[in-house]
C-alpha cells in the first residue's frame, strides 16, 4: 500500500505523457463534442458578418505565421466557411511574409467546397512589406500597393475588383492576428477610415486587444482555440477547434489530477521521513 | 589600445542613443532607426561567421568519424540543399523571391519540411507542461501551495465545463488536506497544535460544498480576478525591478564599469 | 444655388477655429491642423483638408481625409521653412461647406529638444545621479553588503559537481540578441562560468542562436580562460552557431543534453515558448540546472523545472555579485535608493488619486 | 500524387520530433539535424531578401548623399566582423563588437525608461476607494486597488539587494514572494491552454490529414 503511495510520488515522466497523448487523441478520434456556449464578443462578430448584404467585399489580413496555425487557422476556415455561405466576396491579403501562404491554402481549401471561382468571389493579394504604408494606402487606392494579385494579374482584370478601390468599397475587415499588426489595423483603418473590423487573436493577445472590444473600436473578438471552437458552433461546421475543445478540457483536468497524485505521493513519502 | 578603442566605441554609440531620445532634430531624430539599419546589416555578414561555424563544426565530426557523423553529414547535406533551393527560387523562378507563396521554395521546402518540425517542436510543451507541473507543484510549504492552487484554479478556469469539474476536483484536494491534518494530529500527544490540525481538517471538510458551489458559480471570475489582481502586481513589481537594474546595467557598459568580452 | 439650398436644408455649417502650426517636439516635415466641429453637423460624411502653400492665393490641394469625425489631421508631406496655408471642407454627400483659410501662416521646423520627454529625462538624470554617486562612494571606499542570491552561490558548485562526474558544462544565453541587456547580463555569468570550468579544466559548451551573440560568447570565454590563467584550453569549437530558429535551436539544445550529457546547464537570458522544452530535457538528463531570465511569462518554467532561477533583476545583479568589483556593487546600492524612492512615489501617487489630485499622474503620462 | 507525397513527409519528421519523448533515437536525431541545418539556411536566406538586401544594396542604390554614404560605417564594422577569419588581426572584430553593445547599453536605457520604468510606474497610481454602482461593489474594486499597490511595493522589496531580508524588510519581502508565487502559479495555468492547442494541431494533422481517420 505505501508503496503505491510513494510511486504516486514519481511516476515515470513517459507515462505523464503517454497520459496526455491519449487525452488529447482519444476526443479527436471520436469526434467528441462538448456544448459549446459561444462567448458574446464571439457571437457579435458572427453577428455582423450575418447582417452584411449579398456580393459585399471582406478584406482577411493573414497577420500570423506556422506557430500560431493551431489556434488561427481553424478560425480562418470557420470564418471562410461563414462568408461564402453568406456570398460575400474575399479578399486575402497578410502582413507575415511567411504565414500568407497559410492564409492561400486555407482559402483555396474552402472555395473548392464552396465551389467558388477565382476573380469573381474571391482573390488573393499576397504580401507587400510596410504594415502602416498598406493600411494607409488602403485607404486612398488599393492599386497603389497592389497593382496586380500574387499571379501578377492586374486586378482590373478581375471582375470582383473592379469596383473596390479603398476601405469606403470593403464592408468588413478581419485581421488574424498573433502579434500587434491588430492595433495598427485598429489606429489607421478604424481611427482614420471608420473601417469595420473583426479581429481573431491567439490566446495571449487576446488580453491586449479587448480593450479595443469594450471602446466599440472593434464589432467582434474571436480569441484563441475557445473562440475558433465558438465560431465553429455558430457555422455549424465543426472543425478541429470544436473537436479540440474536448481534448482542452480532459487534458486540463487530467493536470490537475496528475498535480493531486503527485501531493499524495509526496505526503506519504514525507509522513515516512 | 587594443582596450581602448573599443570602450570608447561602447561609450560613444551608448550615449549617443540615450541623448538621441531627447533631441527630435536631425540626425538624433532618427538615429535609432539607422543604428538599427546597422545592426542589421553587421548582423547579416556575421551570419557568415555563424556558418562557418556551424559547418565546420560538423565537418569536424563527419572528418573524425566520432560518433554519430553520419548525421552531422546530414546536416550539412540538409543545409547546402536549402540554401540551393531558395536560390534557385530567386535566379529561376518568376518571382525572384524565395519567400512569394508561388515559390516551390515555400510550397514545399517551407510547407511540409519546415513547418511541420516547428510546430511539432512547439507540440512538445504540452508534455513537458503537464511533466513539469507533475513533478513541481508540491505543497511543500504555504506559498508553494499558494502556486499549486493558482495554477490549478486559472486551469480549470480557462476552459469551457472547467466549472462543473472544478467543485469535485478542489473536494478531493481539500478532503486530503483534512486526512492529513488527521493523521497529523493523531501522531501528535494532546496540545495546541494537535487541537489546531483537527480543527483545521474539519474546517476543511466543512468548506467542501460552499466552495464547491462558489467554484460552480464563479470559476471563470476568479480565474480572472487572480490573473487581474495579484498576478499584475507581481509582474508589474518584477518588471519595475528589471528596469532598474537592466538601465543600471547599461550605465555600467557605458562608462566600462561592465567589460564582460574585455579585461 | 442648389448645393447652398441643401446646406441650408441639412444644416451644414463650416467647422470652426481652424489652426495650423509646427508640430512640436519632433524632428521637422510636419504641421498639424486641427479644428472643432459645430454640434449642429450630423451629416458629415467626409471631411477634407486642404493647403496652399507660399499664400492664400495659391491653388488648394487635398492632402488628406477621414470618413468619420475628427478633429486633428497631421501634414507630413510639408517641406521646413515654407509657409503654409489651409481651410477644412466638410461634406455631407454631394454637399459641402468650407472653413476659413486660417489666417497665420504655419511654418514647420525641428525642434532641438522634447518638451514631451521632460520627465523622462528628469527621471534620467536623477537615476544616474543616485548610480554616479554611489559609484563615487564605492570608490572613496567602505564596503557595501549584498544579501545572498541562491542560485548565484550555487554556480561554482554546479561547476563542480558536474566537474567531479567528467561531464561537461552546457550554457545557453537564450534566444536574445546582443542589443538585448539579458544577453550582456548573460555573457558577465558565462565569464565566471568558464572562469571556473578553466580552473577545474572542465569543458564549457556554448551553442548560440545568433551569430553576434556567438562571437562575442567567444571573446567573452576566452577572456574568462585567460583569468584563470589557462587560455591553453581554450578552443573556438566550443562556442558554436546553432540555427536561428526558435525551435531549431531548442531541437539542436536538446540533442546536444541528451549526447553530451553535461553535469550542469545554465539557461541565462532571454527565452520564450523554448524555456521548458530545454529545462524539461536538463532535467532528465539529471543535470543541476541553475536558470535565469527576466522574460516574467517564462520564470514560471524555470521555476518549476529548474533547480535555481534568477528572477528578473537578480539577473542584473549577477555581475556586480559575482565579482565583488566595489564600484559595480556601488550601483547596486543605487538601485535600491531609487527603488525606496520609487516606492514613495506610488504612495503618494495613490494617496493623490485617492483625494482626486491627477498632476503627478499627469505628468507620468507626459510620454 | 505529390501532395500526398508532401503530406507523408510532414508526418515523417512530426512522428520523428514526437519520438524523442520515449527516449532519444535515429528517427529524432535525423529529423533535428536536418531541421538544424535547413532552419540555418533558411534564415540566411532570410536575412539577405528581407534585411541585408534592401538596407546595405538597396541602400547604396536609392538613398542619396549623406545617408547613402553613412552606410560605409556598417559595412565597415562587417568587415571588420569578419577579419576573425584572419587570426592575427581577428581583436579587430572588438570594434564592431563594442559598436554592438553600446547600442545594447543605448537601447536598454531609452527602452526600460520609457516601455517599463514609467508607464509601470504611472500604472500603479490607483485611487484607495473606488466609488461604485453599490457599497459592494465600490468596496471590492477599492480592496483590488489597494491589493494592487501593495502587491506591487512588496514585490519591489522583494528585489531590495543591499540590506539582510531581516524585520520589517524580511516580513514585507516575504509578502512580496507571496505574490510573485501565486503569480506564477496563475501565469502556468494560462499558459497550458495554448500549448495543449498546438499539440492538438498536430494531432489533428496526423488523424485528418494524414491517416484520414476523423
Amino acid at each position: 500500500m505505501r508503496e503505491f503511495f510513494e510511486k504516486l510520488g514519481k511516476i515515470d515522466r513517459r507515462i505523464i505523457y503517454l497520459i496526455v497523448a491519449i487525452g488529447v487523441i482519444t476526443p479527436i478520434l471520436f469526434k467528441a463534442r462538448l456544448p459549446i456556449k459561444p462567448l458574446p464578443e464571439v457571437r457579435q462578430a458572427f453577428d455582423y458578418i450575418e447582417s452584411l448584404p449579398e456580393s459585399s467585399a471582406v478584406l482577411i489580413s493573414i497577420d500570423y505565421d506556422a506557430s500560431s496555425m493551431p489556434e488561427l487557422q481553424p478560425m480562418l476556415y470557420a470564418l471562410l466557411r461563414h462568408v461564402f455561405r453568406k456570398n460575400l466576396r474575399v479578399i486575402m491579403l497578410g502582413h507575415w511574409p511567411l504565414g500568407v501562404p497559410l492564409g492561400q491554402i486555407a482559402l483555396e481549401d474552402v472555395a473548392k467546397e464552396m465551389g467558388k471561382k477565382y476573380g469573381v468571389d474571391y482573390c488573393f493579394l499576397g504580401y507587400r512589406p510596410g504594415i502602416a504604408a498598406v493600411m494607409l494606402n488602403l485607404g486612398k487606392e488599393i492599386r497603389s500597393v497592389f497593382a496586380s494579385d500574387y499571379k501578377y494579374t492586374p486586378l482590373d482584370s478581375l471582375p470582383m475588383m473592379r469596383n473596390i478601390h479603398n476601405y469606403n468599397d470593403i464592408a468588413l475587415l478581419i485581421g488574424l492576428e498573433a502579434g500587434s499588426v491588430g492595433d495598427f489595423w485598429v489606429q489607421f483603418a478604424q481611427a482614420r477610415f471608420n473601417q469595420k473590423i473583426i479581429l481573431g487573436s491567439t490566446a495571449v493577445i487576446t488580453p491586449d486587444i479587448y480593450p479595443y472590444l469594450q471602446a466599440g473600436q472593434i464589432v467582434g473578438l474571436i480569441g484563441g482555440l475557445r473562440g475558433a471552437a465558438d465560431y465553429e458552433t455558430l457555422v455549424n461546421t465543426p472543425g478541429p477547434a470544436s473537436i479540440g475543445m474536448y481534448s482542452q478540457t480532459v487534458v486540463h483536468i487530467l493536470v490537475v489530477a496528475l498535480i493531486i497524485l503527485g501531493n499524495v505521493g509526496y505526503f506519504v513519502l514525507r509522513r515516512r521521513k | 589600445m587594443k582596450r581602448e578603442i573599443p570602450l570608447a566605441i561602447t561609450f560613444i554609440s551608448g550615449f549617443l542613443l540615450i541623448v538621441a531620445l531627447f533631441i527630435p532634430h536631425k540626425p538624433f531624430g532618427t538615429l535609432q532607426e539607422t543604428f538599427n539599419d546597422w545592426y542589421i546589416i553587421v548582423s547579416g555578414f556575421t551570419m557568415i561567421l555563424g556558418i562557418d561555424s556551424l559547418l565546420l563544426h560538423n565537418w569536424n565530426k563527419v572528418k573524425r568519424r566520432k560518433s554519430d557523423w553520419p548525421y552531422a553529414l546530414a546536416l550539412i547535406m540538409s543545409f547546402f540543399l536549402t540554401f540551393l533551393w531558395g536560390l534557385y527560387s530567386i535566379v529561376y523562378e518568376p518571382t525572384h523571391n524565395p519567400f512569394a507563396p508561388t515559390a516551390s521554395f515555400l510550397k514545399y521546402f517551407y510547407k511540409s519540411i519546415f513547418v511541420p518540425l516547428q510546430a511539432t517542436m512547439f507540440a512538445l510543451l504540452a508534455f513537458f507542461i503537464a511533466s513539469a507541473a507533475y513533478r513541481a507543484f508540491r505543497a511543500r510549504e504555504i506559498n508553494s501551495t499558494l502556486l499549486l492552487f493558482s495554477a490549478a484554479l486559472v486551469m480549470l478556469g480557462r476552459v469551457p465545463e472547467g466549472e462543473q469539474a472544478a467543485p469535485y476536483v478542489f473536494g478531493i484536494i481539500f478532503l486530503l488536506f483534512a486526512v492529513y491534518f488527521f493523521i497529523e494530529a493523531s501522531l501528535l500527544t494532546a496540545g495546541f497544535l494537535k487541537y489546531l490540525y483537527i480543527a483545521l481538517g474539519v474546517l476543511l471538510l466543512a468548506a467542501i460544498y460552499p466552495v464547491g458551489k462558489l467554484l460552480l458559480a464563479y470559476l471563470p471570475k476568479i480565474a480572472d480576478w487572480i490573473m487581474n489582481i495579484p498576478q499584475l502586481a507581481a509582474k508589474r513589481g518584477i518588471l519595475i525591478g528589471v528596469a532598474l537594474g537592466g538601465i543600471a546595467m547599461s550605465l555600467r557598459i557605458i562608462v566600462g564599469i561592465e567589460r564582460t568580452y574585455l579585461k | 444655388m442648389v448645393p447652398l439650398l441643401l446646406s441650408i436644408l441639412f444644416s451644414l455649417e463650416p467647422v470652426r477655429n481652424v489652426r495650423a502650426f509646427d508640430t512640436p517636439d519632433d524632428g521637422g516635415g510636419s504641421i498639424t491642423v486641427t479644428w472643432e466641429i459645430p454640434e449642429s453637423d450630423t451629416f458629415i460624411t467626409r471631411i477634407e483638408i486642404f493647403r496652399m502653400e507660399g499664400s492664400t492665393e495659391a491653388t488648394p490641394e487635398l492632402v488628406g481625409y477621414f470618413l468619420r469625425p475628427q478633429t486633428q489631421f497631421v501634414d507630413n508631406t510639408v517641406e521646413d521653412g515654407i509657409p503654409y496655408y489651409y481651410f477644412v471642407r466638410i461634406r455631407s454627400d454631394s454637399v459641402y461647406v468650407d472653413s476659413k483659410i486660417t489666417t497665420t501662416p504655419a511654418i514647420s521646423k525641428a525642434q532641438w529638444f522634447s518638451g514631451r520627454r521632460l520627465p523622462a529625462l528628469i527621471i534620467l538624470v536623477l537615476y544616474f545621479g543616485f548610480l554616479m554617486f554611489y559609484i563615487f562612494k564605492a570608490k572613496t571606499g567602505g564596503s557595501l553588503f549584498i544579501r545572498k542570491i541562491a542560485g548565484l552561490e550555487a554556480i561554482d558548485e554546479a561547476v563542480g559537481r558536474s566537474t567531479e562526474m567528467g561531464r561537461p558544462i552546457l550554457y545557453i544565453l537564450g534566444l536574445g540578441f546582443i542589443s538585448d541587456i539579458p544577453t550582456v547580463a548573460s555573457l558577465a555569468i558565462l565569464k565566471r562560468v568558464s572562469k571556473k570550468a578553466a580552473e577545474y579544466e572542465a569543458e564549457v559548451i556554448v551553442p548560440c542562436f545568433d551569430p553576434i551573440v556567438m562571437v562575442a560568447a567567444q571573446e567573452t570565454v576566452k577572456e574568462g580562460y585567460l583569468e584563470a590563467g589557462r587560455p591553453d584550453l581554450y578552443n573556438e569549437g566550443q562556442v558554436f552557431y546553432l540555427t536561428s530558429d526558435q525551435f531549431g535551436y531548442a531541437a539542436g539544445v536538446d540533442g546536444i543534453m541528451l549526447r553530451q550529457r553535461p553535469g550542469a546547464v545554465f539557461l541565462q537570458g532571454l527565452f520564450f515558448a523554448e524555456s521548458l522544452i530545454l529545462a524539461e530535457t536538463g532535467h532528465s538528463i539529471g543535470a543541476i540546472q541553475i536558470s535565469g531570465t527576466t522574460a516574467v511569462t517564462q520564470l514560471p518554467f524555470f521555476i518549476a523545472a529548474t533547480d535555481y532561477t534568477l528572477i528578473g533583476e537578480e539577473m542584473y545583479a549577477a555581475s556586480a555579485y559575482l565579482s565583488k568589483d566595489p564600484l559595480a556593487l556601488g550601483t547596486i546600492k543605487g538601485e535600491d535608493i531609487a527603488k525606496m524612492v520609487l516606492v514613495v512615489l506610488i504612495l503618494i501617487g495613490t494617496l493623490m488619486e485617492t483625494l482626486g489630485i491627477h498632476w503627478l499622474s499627469n505628468f507620468f503620462a507626459l510620454f | 500524387m505529390t501532395s500526398v507525397f508532401w503530406t507523408w513527409v510532414a508526418a515523417f519528421f512530426t512522428l520523428s520530433i514526437l519520438s524523442f519523448l520515449y527516449k532519444d533515437n535515429p528517427f529524432y536525431k535525423f529529423a533535428e539535424h536536418i531541421y538544424v541545418g535547413s532552419s540555418a539556411a533558411f534564415y540566411v536566406l532570410q536575412l539577405w531578401v528581407f534585411d541585408v538586401y534592401p538596407k546595405l544594396v538597396g541602400g547604396f542604390q536609392y538613398k542619396v548623399g549623406i545617408e547613402k554614404w553613412i552606410l560605409i560605417i556598417p559595412a565597415f564594422l562587417s568587415v571588420l566582423m569578419l577579419t576573425r577569419f584572419i587570426k592575427p588581426i581577428s581583436w579587430l572584430s572588438r570594434w564592431a563588437i563594442a559598436f554592438t553593445v553600446g547600442m545594447a547599453a543605448g537601447l536598454g536605457v531609452t527602452g526600460l525608461l520609457q516601455g517599463f520604468l514609467v508607464p509601470q510606474v504611472k500604472a500603479t497610481f490607483l485611487p484607495f476607494y473606488v466609488p461604485g454602482t453599490s457599497f459592494w461593489n465600490s468596496f471590492y474594486l477599492s480592496v483590488n486597488n489597494i491589493l494592487i499597490v501593495l502587491g506591487t511595493v512588496a514585490t519591489i522589496f522583494y528585489f531590495y539587494f543591499s540590506r539582510e531580508h531581516k524585520g520589517a524588510l524580511g516580513t514585507i519581502s516575504r509578502a512580496g514572494i507571496t505574490f510573485i508565487m501565486i503569480a506564477f502559479g496563475a501565469s502556468f495555468g494560462y499558459t497550458v491552454m495554448a500549448r495543449v492547442s498546438l499539440l492538438i494541431g498536430r494531432m489533428y494533422f496526423l488523424i485528418h490529414d494524414w491517416l484520414h481517420l476523423a
